[in-house]
């Protein structure tokens, strides 16, 4: 239905705050079903560069496309309509709510409206995504009783039920233990099995090296370098970058 | 709304407003003591102003200082209407609900990007400004002595109390419908986190306008009979003293919940009758709940509802009475 | 759940329970006034002193009066509630007082349809007497004892025109009065009156009760150079706006000013209101009738405090209700309102009669009338006009001259 | 052209009142992000406090008002230490909570002083003509308390310590603290100022405009209106915008009608919240 390539073009991207610019002349894309993994060191902009995409803040300049539409001055909850959807770096689920109430505000937006799906669906639906992402079985407890890497679960359950069909994850694995970061790497290459398309932001290169097609490195709003996961580790520019940082791949 | 209730803590919860509702109309028939039954309207009233308020503000967490504005534009709008064109209550109602509710949305979109206190002080201003517009038009308004002479709902005391009764019920099953069902969760969810809502794919914008409409609407509603009630409207019915009541008895019943605003409306109204040797003495006394309530009980009186049931064996394990 | 339950049951009967105390075998009257407002305390301390003294003189053909009082706060909704309370709950057979025409007319159409009657005994409005007039079966219930706006009109018309005129060299005035229903009719009138002596009104200026700042109307009169600014306000606090005169200094200043007419007026005003001249009715310390005299000094004797505005009204209500009850030989209410239009009864504020409209006769001599008292001296209020009670010489702002 | 000096003289009295009032607010607000609704309490209380101290206690009306200001700032640091302390991140609970307490102080006043308005004396009784226009004494010591107030205010915040800590607070609170500055403490300093500040105003303004147990509602109006118009968290914009506010409104009475003079400045309110949020000097607002 749509071009593989250059499913998502970001077009020299631009965001100033104030004198600070936070993404300068940023491009890149990427294509139908793949995995683009986007790193950098903390303050590079690369949650700037989502939030960008995402409606979330306006552009100084530059222009999304996603699927050869332009994102740009659309409001977040259009976009996501489109079939783009987000986690966000700081889990922010809806403490009070129950975990399948907290999935369930993702039912009554209109991309899952306009189906026509009824209560009877969404329930189904809730189930089926909790038990994808690996929820615990007690939905009805409050998204305040889960631990941080459940808060992550849920966060992903809930851009799932939107049914996207490119998906924007903000440090999924960040704070994880190994098990926690296990599961959700292989639930990753699962959703990338079912044709969900992703970009990724990380710092654990090890994990994203082993689901990524491409990286994208950024510094200081600017592209240090792109490619396979292979190359992008090893440019200059991106050692460069990283040494004498405890994030560097060596220490990863 | 039956088919929501799964736990046994719902149930019972259900049952206990109904019993009060169901207690309501039967008041007249124990006793038809002027003074009884007008307390009663007038926690009636309250209960309107509270709940419609809890829908926008208590849901939203926008705290809404000038509620009392719809109370007065509709007021005004009943006098008007009633005494120029003499049209009925059951015309003046309606036509008071979309006025109300146009103004609530119109006042939600300019408001749409506040947050916290900045929302807080345009409220309060929106409301000072009718305030003050209602002095200074005194030529249409009445000024600071408002319009007398609305002519009353029905011809006897009972009547009005059961008009204002009924009316009364109506807003308060069709408030709980509405947030049971998904605008008050996404609402909620708003609340406490609106970008995760925005990232759901909800235009949160429009959901914010809406409620606050509704809330408009049905307060407006409640305007206007009060006026009706009254037989007399004044900047009185604006005031900023009636806006912070009305926000205080949701606070005290608890936010968010309907049935909180409900509670807290009704043994506010219904102590301060009881304790009239003490009026004077009524804001402070409001305002000592106020600082109890945040300390001891933030989610307000409706949360003791849990474990007063637990203590009675009433409720499921995770009961959770009054939502 | 069951505790709530419980507590509201007995809320419930609590509030059940705090409903009348059987009728015993008195006359019960109610009383409406502000109490916070001295016009209110005034309305109460004359009622009480009425009641006492034909209690103490053996009742009504041996009934006691029993007097109930409600609150008003100067707000129409609190006025219809407590008439309502006095009414249904206190089973009163007449109800008098109020204060402010604003909440009176929110009343008329409760007196109506309860139909018990009221003797308003602080409100001016002309337009109780029009709608007693218009629809006399309605509003038949319905009595006012004290002067009404026309009444009040022609004294000041009076006044200005015969006193202060030669005294001032008026050619110009200006009027402020309080933007309420009283002084509507009112303000209107004088302006239109004054006109046809030949006095030049240059500005006719209505403000709210609560205005605090009166520099920009004062600005306004000075700059018109008006030789009389005539005040109209009851329910406002004359102290802001006469502190604002003096220390503007404004033109001679008078007219009807009803904080004026309390004596603690003077310490409130730090002496500024000196020169102010306002008319009083009801109660001064003036022969109007052989009573007038007495009941200024009984008065005193009794609270300390000089007699407000409403305070003869208000005494000489509950005298000309105990009358009717006692000629009527019945509470019933249209019994009763029979024998109050009958009333011919020398009072403290005058001889009191109703028209055919329930207005009562007013202005000429030996009936309650205004009599204008100016601030001099050290804080005394002294009468001026008519030269047949002035025990006093008109004075000159300190600041004025005459021109 | 006497109407333009009227307008300058007593609209200039008019911004000396609003700018000791809406200082202080701004300054709580600035520092510790409180948005006090008991803040025309302050003002009020100053009013009563100067009264019962001079006419029941027979203090001499200049330390009187001194006194009753130092009082009512000491009661502005126990409503922070007591009340706000414990919640002060929550918006929600400081705005009830103050609102809560301006109208229980209400309440508190009229059962001790009841509904009727009372007043003190003027601090120098008498008048002048300036060029036409006649002005009180009191009124040009208002003008002249208040510049000597503002420049104390100044002087404080750029050359004490507490004062630059004050302002670093109120630039970057987190900041602040990892330099070692006591937050809690210039929290309550400043909520002792702002208090002060407004109980000077009240003092001051109740020879003139009375004082009655509503006076607290005009002065909070006004905070909100000067400090939303001159740029919420900037003191120089407040000054600013009280002056400008002080100066159109007294043109709105004396030019177009005296009623409007509220209005005025209620619609000005709303108008900057919707369309310029950050007023005229402050921060944007994100």
């Amino acid at each position: 239905m749509t071009q593989a390539r250059d499913y998502l073009v970001v077009d020299e991207l631009t965001k100033h705050f104030g004198g600070l610019a936070a993404v300068e002349k940023l491009s890149f894309s990427l294509d139908r079903g793949q995995i683009l993994g986007l790193i950098g060191p903390n303050g590079a902009g690369k949650t700037t560069v989502f939030n960008l995409i995402t409606g979330f803040l306006p552009a100084t300049s530059g222009r999304v496309t996603f699927r050869g539409e332009s994102l740009m001055g659309k409001k977040p909850h259009q976009i996501v309509n489109q079939g783009l959807a987000r986690t966000f770096q700081l889990v922010k689920p809806f403490p009070e709510l129950s975990l399948s109430d907290n999935i369930r505000v993702a039912c009554y937006g209109p991309r899952f409206m306009s189906q026509g799906l009824d209560e009877e669906a969404a329930r189904h639906r809730i189930l089926e995504v909790a038990e994808q992402v690996g929820l615990p079985d007690d939905l009805d407890q409050p998204a305040s009783s889960l631990g941080h890497g459940d808060l992550r679960l849920l966060d992903i359950a809930r851009a799932l039920m939107v049914q996207p069909e490119l998906l924007l994850l903000d440090e999924p694995l960040s704070g994880l233990s190994s098990i926690e970061t296990q599961a959700i790497v292989g639930l990753i290459q699962a959703l990338n099995q079912e044709g969900i398309t992703l970009l990724i932001i990380e710092h654990k290169l090890k994990e994203l090296m082993k689901v990524a097609d491409r990286i994208v490195a950024i510094d200081f709003g600017q592209k240090l370098a792109a490619g396979t996961p292979q190359e992008v580790v090893n440019h200059p520019a991106v050692v460069e970058a990283y040494l004498g940082t405890k994030d560097s791949y060596a220490s990863a | 709304m039956l088919a929501n209730l799964k736990t046994p803590a719902q149930r019972h919860t259900a049952i206990f407003y109904g019993l009060i509702m169901v207690g309501f109309y039967f008041v007249p028939v124990f006793s038809d003591n002027f003074y009884l039954l007008s307390v009663f309207t007038t926690a009636y009233f309250y209960i309107i102003f509270a709940t419609s308020w809890d829908v926008f503000a208590g849901y939203s967490h926008l705290m809404n200082f000038g509620h009392a504005l719809f109370i007065g534009i509709a007021g005004y709008l009943t006098a008007f209407v009633d005494l120029h064109l003499g049209l009925p209550p059951l015309l003046v109602l309606p036509m008071c609900a979309v006025v109300c509710g146009l103004l609530g949305m119109f006042i939600g979109y300019l408001t749409l990007r506040m947050q916290g206190p900045y929302f807080a002080i345009i409220t309060m201003a929106f409301a000072a400004v009718a305030y003050e517009s209602a002095i200074m038009f005194s030529e249409y308004t009445g000024g600071e002595e408002g319009i007398p002479g609305i002519h009353p709902l029905t011809d006897s005391l009972i009547g009005d109390y059961y008009f204002v009764l009924v009316v009364m019920s109506l807003i308060f099953l069709f408030l709980l419908w509405f947030t049971r069902g998904r605008w008050g969760l996404v609402l909620k969810a708003i609340s406490q986190n609106e970008d995760a809502v925005l990232a759901s794919g909800i235009n949160t914008a429009w959901v914010k306008i809406r409620a606050y409409s509704i809330s408009g609407a049905l307060c407006g509603i409640g305007g206007s009979v009060y006026a009706y009630s009254l037989t007399h409207v004044g900047p009185t019915s604006m005031e900023q003293v009636l806006s912070t009541t009305i926000l205080i008895m949701a606070m005290v019943g608890g936010m968010g919940t309907i049935t909180g605003p409900f509670l807290g409306a009704l043994i506010l109204v219904l102590f301060n009758e009881l304790s009239r040797d003490m009026e004077e003495y009524r804001l402070l006394i409001y305002t000592v709940m106020v600082v109890v309530i945040i300390f001891f009980a933030p989610r307000g009186i409706v949360s003791w509802g849990q474990p007063i049931a637990r203590a009675f064996k009433l409720g499921g394990k995770r009961g959770q009475a009054g939502s | 759940m069951k505790k709530l339950l419980a507590m509201m049951l007995i809320l419930g009967l609590a509030v059940m329970a705090a409903g009348p105390a059987s009728a015993a075998d008195t006359i019960r009257i109610g009383l409406l006034a502000p109490l916070s407002h001295q016009v209110g305390e005034g309305e109460v301390n004359a009622a009480k002193m009425a009641v006492k003294r034909i209690n103490d003189a053996g009742g009504i053909d041996g009934k006691k009066l029993e007097l109930f009082i409600e609150d008003t706060e100067i707000k129409p909704e609190k006025a219809i509630n407590g008439y309502k309370k006095l009414v249904m709950v206190d089973k009163v057979q007449a109800v008098m007082g109020a204060f402010s025409s604003g909440v009176v007319l929110s009343l008329m159409d409760h007196v109506a349809r309860y139909k018990v009657p009221f003797i308003s005994t602080a409100s001016s409005s002309n337009t109780f007497g029009e709608k007693v007039a218009k629809d006399y079966a309605r509003y038949k219930y319905f009595f006012r004892l004290m002067l009404n706006e026309t009444d009040q009109v022609n004294g000041m018309v009076e006044f200005v025109d015969s006193f202060l005129k030669p005294k001032l060299n008026i050619k110009k005035v200006a009027v402020m009065a309080e933007d309420a229903k009283w002084t509507k009719l009112m303000g209107a009138q004088f302006v239109e009156q004054i006109k046809t002596k030949g006095i030049e009104v240059t500005d006719y200026i209505r403000f709210p009760f609560k205005e605090t700042d009166f520099a920009p109307i004062l600005s306004r009169v000075k700059n018109a150079k008006v030789q009389f600014l005539l005040e109209i306000s009851a329910i406002a606090d004359g102290a802001v706006y006469i502190n604002q005169w003096h220390d503007m200094q404004g033109p001679p200043i008078g007219g009807c000013d009803t904080s004026a007419g309390s004596e603690d007026f003077w310490d409130k005003t730090n002496g500024k209101c000196m020169s102010e001249t306002v008319f009083m009715y009801g109660a001064y310390d003036v022969a109007l009738t052989p009573k007038t005299k007495p009941f200024w000094a009984d008065y005193i004797k009794i609270y300390g405090k000089e007699p407000k505005y409403a305070s003869g009204f208000t005494y000489d209500a509950v005298y000309v209700v105990a009358n009717a009850v006692k000629a009527a030989g019945t509470t019933k209410a249209d019994a009763l309102v029979a024998a109050i239009e009958k009333t011919d009864y020398v009072g403290v504020s005058g001889r009191i009669q109703f028209k055919k409209n329930h207005n009562t006769i007013c202005g000429s001599d030996g009936r309650p009338m205004m009599i204008w008292h100016q601030w001099q001296g050290k804080g005394q209020r002294l009468p001026v006009y008519p030269e047949k009670y002035a025990t006093a010489k008109f004075i000159l702002p300190a600041w004025w001259s005459v021109k | 052209m006497e109407l333009i000096q009227e307008i300058i003289i007593f609209g200039t009295i008019k911004g000396c009142v609003y700018a000791l009032i809406a200082t202080g607010f701004t300054l709580i607000f600035a520092v510790a992000g409180i948005l006090n609704l008991a803040h025309g309490t302050f003002y009020m209380l100053g009013a009563y406090f100067t009264y019962t101290l001079f006419y029941v206690l027979g203090i001499p009306l200049p330390p009187a008002i001194l006194l009753a200001a130092v009082l009512v700032g000491a009661l502005g640091m126990l409503l922070d230490r007591v009340f706000l302390k414990p919640m002060r991140s929550s918006h929600t609970y400081v705005l009830v909570l103050t609102v809560a307490v301006a109208f229980a102080a209400q309440e508190i006043i009229l059962l001790t002083y009841g509904s009727q308005g009372m007043n003190i004396p003027n601090l120098i009784e008498g008048s002048v003509n300036l060029n036409g226009v006649v002005v009180s004494w009191h009124q040009l010591l208002i003008v002249a308390i208040t510049a000597v107030v503002l420049i104390m205010l100044w002087l404080v915040l750029t050359r004490t310590r507490y004062g630059v800590a004050t302002l670093a607070v109120s630039m970057d609170e987190d900041g602040a603290r990892l330099v070692g500055i006591e937050t809690e403490k210039v929290f309550n300093l400043s909520m002792f100022a702002s208090a002060f500040l407004a109980a000077v105003a009240g003092a001051l303004i109740s020879p003139i405009m009375s004082m009655t147990p509503e006076m607290w509602n005009m002065p909070l109006m006004k905070a909100f209106v000067v400090v939303v118009v001159g740029g919420i968290g900037s003191l120089t914009g407040s000054i600013m915008a009280a002056f400008f506010l002080g100066w159109l409104e007294t043109f709105t009475g004396f030019v177009i009608s005296p009623k409007l003079t509220e209005v005025v400045s209620l619609v000005l309110l709303t108008v900057f919240l919707v369309f310029r949020p950050s007023g005229i000097l402050g921060r944007r607002l994100h």
